[in-house]
């Protein structure tokens, strides 16, 4: 029998190595936070953290951030008054800001085996120095690579024991695109629900792309 | 008689005045945000939010806050009825693949060639605020900018002849309110669509860099 | 108030030019087959049709080949013993060939804004001769380019009058790919619900990709 | 003792006992088709589709064909509990992600190199029915092969040391299941896994174009 529940987060984090690409989804709400704070806990350090923000001064980005485990963000944007934006004017903080579609892109071209492709978001700007570029049909293009994860950290509503998740209002966000980026998706879901229960046609993110389920109550 | 110059709830009255009813609509922070106070609610316009929001609808009254929707500004929202929710890739094939018939951003400036220049003041600030205004600005059917004439401080015009800020996107600009006028991109530069009351052409151009154009 | 309805067939295809590119959604099932007939009554020619298969002896793709209406065949497989193989072995069908998931993909990235992509699909086979490649991580890829219609013939199962729709089981098929892809969407519905009924989170192809809704019942 | 071949459902059902619970697979049409109906219901492996279907099952009883669920041969099937659907990107997001643990297809010929060809058996019919074996071919973890160790007409090997017919896919075959035996892709060529009971190495060989390894 499929099972990919995991009894706790410890669980849901072995074997999470130093040096990993940690995908966090979320966009305000929808953030994997019992999974984040596991990840501080966990120790793993010299990690590369994607997600869509640098985050504030407080919240899972800041924390995580704070201990020094990330060697380097990736994201869209970083407040210059936030844990992130002080720890890169220190020095102590790598930066790579990718616009933020592209990044969603980035990530999905990794989920689907596209090996690059040219988007005219980020041509003619300061993005673009030193990269490669292409005009096709009159457009200038920058050519763009997958962004991959070791690990993604994903939050859910539902999840059944095949790892089907559904996601609620907004918070889906960067969930479903995440999820299928990663060599390792763990997800920490709401609610636990038997197989079958969520409608086939509306799955939002399939099982294929979940490796470890965590039940994280409200 | 002094003309009088629009306030940022003006700005936004007045571009959502010229927004039809049908038309799918991406308002980015600053004062496009307010732009869909003042779209009437039988007027159907449907807006748009980066974070996967189709339809997004008024700030929900404090007792029905549903911490599971926000806008791409992370504040609390509603969904209009027809709305719908779609992951992050999918939210920015939306905004990318000129599904939007009308974006509306904030900028520092905008240029004659409709250049629009609107995250960073200077390059070594550059790489760190884009967001999703570089994918709004390259996909949108429409880009129409919301800012004011001058600056506050030294009173400098934002309407360029060339933008002095680090790029968001090159020749995008479709249109400019201003707390002055209505401006529109030609293939010669900046053409005067609507000014506000008391006026002058004169008075105009000499509150803009770029040369302006009268039709 | 915003209403894609309209009253017929006629009406959802009003304006489709001679030379138009046709993208026909459908795999088995999901095949918007009114419109398809619609379109033999409504007589564009020289058109260029974009489907899965090239179909068999009956059927809309048969239907619609055999009136001579449709130059060129865009798909991923023509059975030799069909109207569609009989056509092109008549020097009277020009054909492209394309791999099934290529053939999504580059659809997606016309709906999508992506201007080029590279994929392993095809390359080292007779597809990628003379076509631009470029080793990616040790891996051969074929440089692909988007597949824009100027009209997509859509099927669901229901939709409101801003042009939600769902689709029925394995019936979403292309659907929802090729809504995306076209200067004009048109949909034939098995059912009509109000706005509203469809639940926010399992709308299969939000209605921004959707421009003309007709009612088709059982 | 002579040697006694598999016939097709018996290679399928080889194929079967090899794939463990948990996998996720895609089965091409042909022999592999047969594949799932070897895999005892209480092991969960779950089948893929290339129109969306997650969680493909068997065949419904006639009086409870839904029209609206087929494969991707395009018969009807059933849906397993916990399957689901995606649309056509996304489900060969799947073929091409690296997401199915297995995929297994039939074939002309198979090469020592892992090249496969199973579209066309010249190049003037090549240009015909690819569908997503191209697709498949490229992105699964595991790609096995279904098919006769021989050919029906001159009895001409399909295991060879350079295919004869149009690629489908270059390296990317791990293992091909014939009538005869089971052979791995190692890298200096076909490595035997298995044979059929009464099969010699020496017979084996004889029926292989390209040169055979044992462990």
């Amino acid at each position: 029998m499929i099972d990919k529940f995991v009894p706790d987060v410890p669980a849901a984090l072995a074997g999470i190595a130093d040096g990993a690409v940690i995908l966090m989804a979320g966009f305000g709400n929808g953030i994997p936070e019992t999974l984040v704070k596991g990840l501080v806990a966990q120790g793993a350090r010299n990690l590369t953290l994607v997600a869509n923000s640098g985050g504030r001064d407080t919240g899972p980005t800041a924390d995580i951030l704070a201990t020094g485990q990330v060697d380097k963000l990736i994201c869209s944007f970083v407040r210059p008054d936030s844990t992130a934006g002080r720890l890169f004017a220190a020095g102590k903080l790598e930066l790579e800001i990718v616009p933020q579609g592209t990044l969603a892109e980035r990530l999905r071209a990794a989920g689907a085996g596209i090996q690059a492709f040219y988007t005219p978001t980020g041509a003619d700007t300061l993005l673009a120095e030193g990269r490669e570029t292409r005009v096709i049909n009159g457009r200038n293009c920058l050519l763009e690579f997958p962004l991959r994860g070791d690990v993604a950290l994903i939050d859910a509503w539902e999840a059944d024991r095949w790892g089907n998740l559904t996601h609620r209002a907004s918070a889906r966000n960067f969930n479903p695109v995440m999820a299928m980026a990663a060599a390792l998706t763990v997800v920490q879901t709401r609610h636990i629900v038997p197989l079958g229960d969520i409608p086939p046609a509306n799955v939002h993110t399939p099982g294929v792309f979940v490796h470890r389920v965590v039940h994280v109550p409200e | 008689m002094t003309f009088r110059p629009l306030d940022r709830a003006g700005i936004a009255a007045r571009i959502a005045r010229d927004i039809p009813e049908g038309w799918f609509v991406n308002l980015g922070i600053g004062i496009p945000t307010g732009v869909s106070d003042h779209v009437p609610n039988d007027r159907e316009v449907i807006f748009h939010s980066e974070n996967g929001v189709i339809g997004a609808g008024p700030a929900p009254d404090p007792d029905k806050i549903d911490p599971y929707l926000v806008n791409a500004g992370t504040q609390h929202i509603t969904l209009r009825t027809g709305g719908s929710f779609v992951h992050h890739a999918d939210s920015f094939v939306i905004a990318r693949g000129g599904h939007l018939d009308l974006c509306v951003l904030g900028a520092f400036e905008v240029a004659e060639n409709g250049d629009i220049a609107n995250w960073a003041r200077a390059p070594d600030e550059a790489v760190k605020q884009v967001g999703g205004a570089m994918d709004l600005a390259i996909g949108a059917k429409r880009l129409w900018v919301a800012m004011e004439h001058t600056t506050k401080g030294n009173g400098g015009s934002r309407i360029r002849q060339v933008c002095s800020y680090p790029l968001t996107a090159k020749g995008v600009v479709t249109r400019v309110y201003t707390d002055l006028a209505v401006l529109g991109i030609a293939p010669n530069g900046f053409l005067v669509l609507d000014m506000v009351d008391g006026m002058t052409p004169a008075e105009l151009q000499d509150r803009s860099e770029a040369k302006l154009h009268w039709q």
